[in-house]
């Protein structure tokens, strides 16, 4: 009798880039609509001098509340988004503003994750008094007014946008640690965990190697949501007066200071609320679509 | 002669991904006599809980109906509307799931759930509910029925919810029971106790069973005709008896050799090489091919399912008439 | 029959968890005993098989001889030394001897390590630090198990079931241990798999002579694979006995009714069945006397008060039930 | 009335022809919208503005200041010197507090004692009045006040918050607590309800000594911190006057044809203050220099709208001791360049700004100051910080950079609580600041009671200090009301206090 | 379960203690309320330094701590600085306010985010999750004030529906609530979606379906119920930190609630309500977070220990 092989044929063909790109905006077009919109956002912070011409903090006080030109009946203006209140170019300014939301948001997660993820490791996988310890630490964070902790950091430290970046981090580590905690004990439970041990591994590698990449997912997606928690945040703060140098330009910043413009000079609102907006949405659903795919109950 | 209750029409069950349909259940046919219970064995993968989902209309999200038909009696499901398919369930074919310890829901009491099949059902009260799920549970054999109708699921063992699965699933007494796979979770002993329970019930009641296991042990007890599935197609369709006596296609016979025998002493276990192929990548023509020890030429083709004695059927090209001119040559 | 060596040895070993009671779970009010007092021995290149109903505390036992949990109480000496009270990491090294495979393929791997990395960790573990000769060991393994180079890259979940234990195998393998714990390898695998992988396993035993204890629920698996059976019930050993026998003349109750309620391999062969009546009693509150006697079809008065000890009927076979108790028996 | 100073930028304003009076119908009632809620109405235990502007309608001092900030007989009718430090005041007769309770000489000296005494040291109005060594009846409507020492600015200051009479009978009676919500006075209305940090309810006094007055029946003051949601209370008519309208919401209410603008010149002046113990602001030069760099009338008319007044000196146009021979630092960033040069401040250098976070208005000025200073070559770091820690802590702690807001009153309408307070050594918001010839005129002032001579002594500070340079003064503050178009009679107060007896209702 | 309250009381006080520790020693760093007391008057050095002894602020630190740890058990703060009432008469007048607001949100998150919530996961994939989800999305999209104050430009001014701001009356409490609820609901919707996914996978719904009864009898009944008990614990924590005040709203729409009795207290260094407002807070904080462990224990039949972890 002859041995036949008896080849595996794939039914489906290979797909090009663009075939899978166009899949998965057909497939998650919310996803893709964030991934956009945080595209715009990280290249504005990214390559704002090339993108404007104007500079962001040039001011004219001539030009001051000068509308968008296209909005302006006497056709004066020169801006394409308007002037604020110091005359100075508001397309510019948003497109500037972009670094710091981003910055805040970027190296605020970037220490609350550091710090949430550290103590939500140690909490969950050692336990016992060591959790209720971190737990209580926990406690204690969110228990205290977030505006007094403010203060009391920046009349420590002073102000700036580091400040507020610290502040930040310090104060939402609460987040990351008790997702992460929650995770761990569940993983630790896991098979795989116990295989670590079973094959000599120490705590230290069992964490590094099977806990950690484990939680990544889970970290990446709060990491997300959070980024856009924060840009409103520094806002929120500029309001209670605790934000940013003034001059540079910021879009918390740009909104809280022209608040009482709204009615009479629109667009030193509209526009920063509107990059605002986007971004936020951006990572909210870039976030969403990585919960999702992350989600191993999604999984087929 | 046998009265056929339900007959499955070339029923095809797969996904769409990009316009591309991948069949997971490949045009499968068989009948359900009234009465008999009905054995598909088959690895892990090759589409058996597909096909008894389909039966009840409840494919998951993703997974749709390609073509074919089932009739029951003179229903035609192929064209069923959402509300006619809710009359069917439950009342005519009802399923019990593989998994005893999440097929009840964890926040309602064991007698809420029985009772809420009943109402759906019968035209009858609250309290005629009760009674009569206090009688299901007394069937299944449950100790102390009536405290372990306010008890919630977990307070039950693997077997207990089992049994109130199979209380919900006769409730209505409907004439078609789908089993997916009833004792897999639970221990021998329990699953003894279950099969047991199922054989009485069916006695009693008259139903037809579809026993759906990769057991074989659990089909030679339990069924009377077997259908044996790989990769989303029947392979083999026999007696009980004629299947574990003269066992045709290479599959069966490799899946009942690779059983360790508690009766003899073997120093290894025959088993066949490989693993079953995924939807998305059939092989072209017979689809057991790379993994047989009998391929020949022929085999690229795919092989009709052929019939042989007993009405018995096999999809190889072994036992196909022009077999022998082939491998003359 | 050659006397063989002993390897290990387990005595009266118990592993009790503490129950968080309480509607919030943290007064611990009753122990769940997992492992009531087991004694039993392993010889070098035999292999065990430990069978009894799920929750009869098979899992907790291999894991408390390998000190993954520490033991409530009992001794386990291993190469005829007490392993039981040496300290942690000295246990974390001896690992290397003693190995074990996990019951599920899916779960035991970590879903986001590549294969290779799972093979070599052990490795890493246990100080070889030439990278060389890691890579030398891995793919010798990977070799022995018949895994592909190819399928080192991957991650766990591009592989079957089936596959998926090789490497778990591979990954127990690696330090050469003398005593694998198989913990119900292919349970949760199917049936032509299960030949595979059941193959693979003895082969490998011959090969470097491996000592293996062989945990499963299938009657049928443990006849196959294993010389001597230990069946467990509820935390205890009920019957200790060489293969055949046990088979041939299972004397306790429960042994006897696990193999009637065996599916019969042939429709026509059908057998008369012990059925058993009732479910198994949860581990936390064990029935008085003997643990099995409210589902036992031969209970006695005595069995309900009084707890029977493990008892030699003869070489190779020890029971644990009233019903054997005879004068002359001496207990183990 | 003073001048207030606006003028508008967008002359013409289109007023909507079909907007309807939405707050017409309330009747012989009106209603204030206040920025916030000072918490206490005990006068002892305050020192806020938003204090005055209700309070001034409930409590009466011995001495009052009318709307044009002139002094005027209160609940006394006169009053004379005895000696230097002896005061004879004559009481109004026929004169009760809203409880009923009469008002006499007891009622005098009991306030004066419970200011002085336990009670008031409680609170910051005490140090005001520590000239005072006590107050003596005389009869029912006679009492002295004798005075440790001579106090040049003692009648202005009983017209200050801390002087208001209380009815002795009701203060001992309920205990200073319910004193605080519940305050009684001889004012033309009375406190009939109060709801923290949401509403004040004013009635008529019915016995008001002044004849005829109040006008209206009720009054009531609505707690709304938020200027925006001010406005909008005040569009939808639910508030006739609005406090504190910001200069950005001047066009909305201009454009809205039930509602009118009010604009009025305060004490309150804006500075940037130098911390002179800082290099290169030691230097007169550089200060001066400062001062040249920034055009503040660019500032006033574009930022502020045109509604703020230059200043030449830090105190305001309304103070005792404005010298209105001296103009304004004019803008000439070349003189200013040249100063820094020969300075020797290198091209560059950084200074930083402290201001508080929370003044949207003063962020812009401060942005304008800072591109100023960048066409001279200094660059300004801005620190936006709590308002409170920076005048509680850094200011008094010399911790608030080189330059920061400072924003002053002077609430004695005398240049004395203003020059003392920041230019004298070691006082708590004068960290650096030191000049022999200073501190001589700043004693010398306090020595004597007669104004002339003040006046003369003021006169010279204010030269030395102009030239000194100690500050950017960059100018006096002008409050907006916007009104409700059915209110008369309505005139925006200099100082918060908002007098309500004569306004009358369409 | 004695045990269990014993030990939580146990944590209770130590995180109530830990906190009292540090709010006293932070705002003591942060600047000094005499000097804001005086800062429109004539502070001479010697004023000041009489008002701090009558505050009692010249007191050794130690000496004032204790007052504040024997306040803290006897729930007597002392007197505001400020307005010489006594703190918790304070906290108290703005429990009613603070209640109705956070309570007003919860509604409004519940009312958009359930439908939201249920819908998207239910029809996961189309567009109807995804215009679901950005519209969820959209509260948390802006930062609270500027929301505020557009909704008081397009309910209050133009449309002239609803008032503004103040305190009176059901309508006065619907722009408040509609803000602080779109905030929530973007967070809850999402949770809903999430836990309802989970469940829709689970068996169970499979059960549900095989008994004929109809499906969204099915997807309420089974699977909403059971995704409830997750939303309902968050909902609890976050009741537990609304009533912590949402300062930024509160000021918008001039709520006299407790965020801005705090926040203006720490404006003025008012060291007693401060202390006694956060100290309060945080004993709020940590029943509502005991409230809602027992009934998440008891709302869910399956006791299970260990579980929870899960926020
Ligand atoms: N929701 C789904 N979407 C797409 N494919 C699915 C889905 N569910 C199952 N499949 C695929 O359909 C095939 C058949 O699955 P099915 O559950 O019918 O197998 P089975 O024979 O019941 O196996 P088992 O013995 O493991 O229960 C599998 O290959 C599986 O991957
Ligand atoms: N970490 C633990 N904490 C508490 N109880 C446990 C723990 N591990 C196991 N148990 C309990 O101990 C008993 C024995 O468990 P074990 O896993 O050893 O059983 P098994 O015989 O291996 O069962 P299976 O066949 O299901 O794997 C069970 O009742 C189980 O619930
Ligand atoms: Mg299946
Ligand atoms: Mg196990
Ligand atoms: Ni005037």
């Amino acid at each position: 009798m002859t041995k036949l092989q008896i080849e595996e044929v794939e039914t489906r063909p290979e797909k090009t880039i663009l075939q899978r790109f166009f899949r998965f905006v057909k497939k998650n077009p919310a996803g893709f609509v964030g991934m956009i919109l945080v595209f715009l956002a990280v290249g504005s912070a990214l390559f704002a001098p090339w993108i404007v011409s104007f500079d962001p903090s040039k001011a004219s006080l001539t030009s001051r509340l000068d509308p968008p030109f296209w909005a302006d009946p006497s056709g004066e203006s020169t801006f394409f988004l308007g002037a604020d209140q110091l005359g100075r170019d508001l397309f510019s300014r948003i497109i500037y503003g972009a670094r710091i939301s981003l910055m805040v948001g970027f190296f605020g997660v970037l220490i609350s994750l550091v710090i949430g993820t550290i103590m939500g490791l140690i909490s969950g996988f050692f336990g016992k008094w060591l959790d209720d310890l971190i737990m209580r630490v926990a406690d204690i964070q969110l228990a205290f007014p977030f505006i007094l902790f403010a203060i009391v950091i920046m009349s420590v430290l002073g102000t700036g946008v580091w400040k507020i970046i610290i502040i930040l981090g310090i104060t939402y580590w609460v987040g990351f640690a008790r997702l992460i905690r929650g995770q761990v004990i569940s993983l630790k439970e896991q098979e795989f965990v116990h295989a670590a041990k079973a094959i000599g591994g120490t705590n230290f590698t069992i964490i590094r190697k099977h806990i950690l990449p484990n939680v990544m997912s889970s970290i990446l997606v709060l990491g997300t949501m959070y980024i856009a928690e924060f840009i409103l945040l520094e806002a929120s703060l500029t309001f209670l007066g605790l934000g940013v140098d003034p001059t540079i330009p910021s879009w918390g910043g740009m909104l809280a200071d022209s608040r009482n413009y709204i009615t009479s000079a629109w667009w030193t609102s509209v526009f920063p609320g509107i990059a605002i907006m986007l971004t936020v949405l951006g990572f909210n659903l870039l976030g969403d679509w990585l919960r999702d795919k992350y989600d191993p109950n999604m999984k087929m | 002669m046998v009265r056929t209750l339900m007959e499955v029409d070339k029923l095809q069950v797969g996904i769409q991904d990009d316009g591309i349909k991948t069949a997971i259940v490949n045009g499968i046919s068989f009948q359900l006599n009234e009465g008999e219970t009905l054995g598909i064995v088959g690895e892990s993968g090759c589409g058996k809980s597909m096909t008894a989902l389909s039966l009840m209309g409840l494919l998951p999200p993703g997974v749709e109906w390609q073509s074919g038909d089932i009739h029951l009696n003179d229903l035609h499901f192929k064209d069923f509307s959402k509300k006619d398919w809710r009359k069917v369930r439950g009342k005519k074919v009802s399923m019990i799931f593989q998994e005893p310890m999440s097929s009840l829901n964890p926040v309602y009491t064991v007698g809420k759930q029985i009772i809420e099949m009943i109402l759906n059902h019968e035209n009858i009260d609250k309290k005629q509910a009760r009674a009569r799920a206090l009688e299901m549970l007394q069937l299944v054999g449950i100790p102390r029925p009536e405290q372990v109708l306010d008890e919630y699921p977990h307070q039950l063992s693997g077997g207990m919810r089992q049994r109130v699965m199979i209380a919900i699933a006769m409730s209505c007494n409907p004439e078609i029971l789908i089993a997916d796979e009833p004792t897999t979770a639970l221990d021998v002993t329990i699953q003894a106790q279950i099969l047991e329970l199922m054989k009485k019930l069916q006695q009693q009641l008259n139903m037809s069973i579809v026993l759906i296991t990769h057991d074989l042990g659990v089909v030679a007890e339990m069924c009377d005709r077997v259908i044996v599935m790989y990769a989303g197609e029947i392979i083999e369709e026999a007696k009980i008896v004629d299947l574990f006596d003269q066992p045709k296609h290479p599959y069966t016979k490799g899946l009942l050799a690779s059983l360790p025998d508690i009766n003899e002493q073997q120093e290894y276990l025959s088993s066949i090489p490989g693993m079953v192929p995924a939807p998305g990548s059939m092989p072209s023509g017979c689809r057991f091919a790379p993994r047989c020890s009998m391929v020949h030429e022929r085999c690229t083709q795919s092989p009709p399912l052929i019939e042989t004695e007993n009405k018995n059927k096999v999809r190889c090209w072994l036992y196909d008439e022009a077999k022998l001119e082939v491998m003359t040559k | 029959m050659i006397e063989r060596e002993e390897l290990l040895r387990v005595e009266n070993l118990k592993k009790y968890f503490p129950i968080k009671g309480g509607v919030f779970g943290n007064t611990t009010t009753q122990h769940v005993k997992a492992v009531d007092g087991i004694t039993f021995n392993v010889k070098k290149g035999e292999t065990f098989g430990i069978v009894g109903e799920s929750g009869c505390g098979k899992s907790t036992a291999g894991r408390t001889i390998m000190r993954m949990m520490e033991p409530t109480e009992g001794k386990i000496f291993f190469q005829g030394q007490d392993i039981t009270n040496i300290n942690k990491d000295e246990m974390r090294k001896l690992r290397k001897d003693i190995q074990i495979v996990f019951q599920d393929p899916y779960a035991s791997l970590n879903p986001r390590m590549r294969v290779y990395k799972i093979i070599e960790e052990p490795l890493i573990n246990f100080g070889i630090t030439d990278k060389a000769e890691r890579h030398r060991r891995v793919l010798e393994v990977a070799d022995q198990v018949g895994l592909s180079q190819a399928q080192l890259k991957r991650l766990p979940h591009e592989f079957s079931g089936g596959q998926r234990q090789r490497i778990g195998i591979a990954r127990a393998l690696i330090s050469k241990p003398k005593l694998i714990i198989a913990d119900e390898p292919v349970s949760a695998l199917d049936v032509s798999i299960q030949s595979q992988v059941l193959n693979l396993m003895k082969d490998l035993q011959k090969e470097f002579g491996l000592t293996y204890i062989f945990i499963s629920h299938d009657l049928s698996v443990i006849k196959h694979f294993c010389d001597r059976i230990g069946v467990m019930y509820l935390g205890k050993m009920v019957e200790v006995s060489e293969k055949n026998k046990l088979y041939d003349d299972p004397l306790h109750p429960y042994s006897k009714a696990l193999l009637s309620a065996l599916p019969s391999p042939h429709p026509l062969q059908k057998k008369e069945r012990i059925i058993l009546r009732g479910d198994v009693p949860s581990p936390a509150s064990p029935p008085n006397g003997c643990t099995f006697h409210p589902r036992c079809f031969s209970c006695m008065e005595v069995c309900k008060a009084v707890k029977p000890e493990l008892q030699l009927m003869d070489e190779n076979h020890s029971v644990s039930c009233h019903l054997y108790k005879t004068a002359e028996v001496e207990y183990v | 009335a003073c001048s207030g100073g606006g003028n508008d930028k967008t002359e013409g304003t289109k007023k909507e022809a079909n907007g309807k009076n939405p707050a017409a119908d309330r009747g012989n009632e009106i209603v204030v919208g206040i920025n916030s809620d000072p918490q206490s109405w005990d006068p002892i235990d305050t020192f806020l503005l938003d204090w005055s502007t209700v309070a001034i309608s409930v409590f009466e001092g011995l001495v009052e200041r009318d709307l044009d900030l002139e002094l005027q007989p209160g609940l006394a009718e006169s009053w004379e010197y005895l000696d230097d430090s002896t005061l004879e005041f004559k009481l109004r007769q026929g004169v009760v507090f809203h409880n009923g309770e009469p008002f006499n000489a007891e009622a005098v000296k009991f306030t004066f004692d419970r200011l002085l005494g336990e009670e008031g040291q409680k609170g910051p109005q005490y140090s005001n009045y520590t000239s005072i060594d006590s107050v003596e009846v005389k009869d029912e409507y006679t009492i002295t006040m004798k005075l440790n020492s001579p106090d040049p600015v003692l009648l202005t200051k009983l017209a200050g918050y801390g002087a208001v009479i209380v009815p002795p009978g009701y203060v001992t009676e309920v205990s200073d607590e319910e004193f605080n919500d519940k305050p009684v006075g001889t004012g033309p209305f009375k406190m009939t309800g109060y709801k923290r940090d949401q509403e004040v309810v004013l009635e008529k006094n019915e016995d008001y000594w002044k004849e005829g007055l109040p006008k209206l029946d009720k009054v009531t003051f609505k707690i709304i911190p938020e200027a925006s949601t001010r406005l909008a209370e005040l569009q939808t008519g639910k508030i006739d006057i609005m406090k504190r309208v910001e200069v950005a919401q001047t066009k909305t209410v201009k454009d809205t044809n039930f509602l009118k603008l009010e604009e009025v010149g305060t004490p309150t002046v804006f500075s940037l203050r130098f911390d002179t113990a800082n290099a290169p602001l030691d230097k007169k030069e550089v200060r001066q220099a400062i001062n040249y760099a920034i055009n503040k009338d660019e500032i006033i008319e574009e930022i502020l709208g045109g509604y703020g007044i230059p200043i030449s000196t830090y105190q305001s146009e309304l103070s005792f001791g404005n010298n209105p021979d001296l103009k304004p630092y004019a803008y000439d960033p070349e003189k200013a360049k040249e100063m820094l040069k020969a300075a020797g401040v290198a091209e560059g250098t950084e200074l930083d700004v402290f201001i508080p976070g929370n003044d949207g208005n003063f962020k812009e000025i401060t942005q304008a100051v800072a591109f100023y200073l960048e066409e001279v070559g200094l660059k300004m770091n801005i620190n936006s910080v709590d308002n409170t820690t920076l005048i509680s802590d850094l200011i008094p702690n010399g911790k608030a950079g080189h330059m920061y807001r400072q924003g002053w009153g002077g609430w004695t309408l005398d240049f004395d609580n203003t020059a003392y307070l920041m230019y004298h050594e070691g006082e708590q918001w004068n960290p650096s600041f030191k000049d022999e010839k200073v501190e001589e005129l700043l004693a010398a002032q306090r020595t004597t009671v007669d104004q002339d001579e003040r006046h003369k002594i003021f006169m010279e500070l204010t030269t030395l200090l102009y030239d000194l340079a100690p500050e950017v003064n960059l100018y006096q503050a002008v409050d907006l009301y916007a009104v409700n178009e059915r209110l008369e009679n309505f005139q925006p107060p200099h100082e918060d206090r908002m007098r309500l007896e004569e306004v009358t209702v369409k | 379960m004695i045990a269990y309250l014993t030990r939580r009381l146990f944590h209770t006080v130590l995180v109530v203690l830990a906190i009292s520790v540090i709010i006293f020693f932070s705002i003591r760093l942060t600047g000094d309320p005499v000097s804001v007391m005086f800062s429109a008057g004539e502070p001479s050095k010697e004023a000041i330094a009489e008002v701090r002894t009558a505050l009692g602020l010249d007191k050794p630190l130690y000496v004032q701590y204790g007052i504040f740890l024997k306040g803290i058990v006897t729930l007597d703060f002392g007197e505001s600085f400020r307005s010489g009432t006594p703190v918790i008469g304070l906290i108290f007048e703005r429990l009613g306010a603070t209640l109705v607001l956070a309570l007003g949100g919860i509604i409004v998150a519940v009312l958009i985010a359930f439908p939201v919530g249920i819908i998207s996961a239910v029809k996961r994939g189309t567009p109807v999750d995804f215009f679901g989800r950005i519209f969820s999305l959209i509260g948390i999209s802006f930062p609270n004030f500027w929301l505020g104050i557009m909704l008081i430009l397009i309910f209050a001014v133009n449309l002239k529906w609803l008032p503004s701001s103040g305190f009176d009356g059901l309508s006065s409490l619907i722009l408040p609530s509609i803000t602080l609820g779109m905030i929530l609901s973007g967070i809850l919707a999402r949770l809903i979606r999430s836990s309802m996914l989970e469940v829709m996978n689970q068996q169970y719904m499979s059960t549900a379906r095989s008994k004929g009864i109809s499906e969204w009898s099915v997807i309420i009944k089974h699977g909403f119920r059971n995704a409830l008990l997750p939303t309902i614990t968050f909902l609890g924590l976050q009741f537990g930190s609304l009533l912590g005040g949402t300062v930024i709203v509160e000021q918008v729409f001039s709520w006299p609630g407790i965020g801005r009795l705090i926040i203006d207290a720490i404006n003025q260094r008012d060291y007693p309500v401060i202390q006694g407002g956060v100290i309060f807070l945080a004993i709020i904080m940590v029943v509502v977070n005991l409230i809602v462990d027992l009934s998440y224990t008891l709302i869910d039949p399956r006791i299970k220990a260990g579980r929870g972890g899960k926020s």
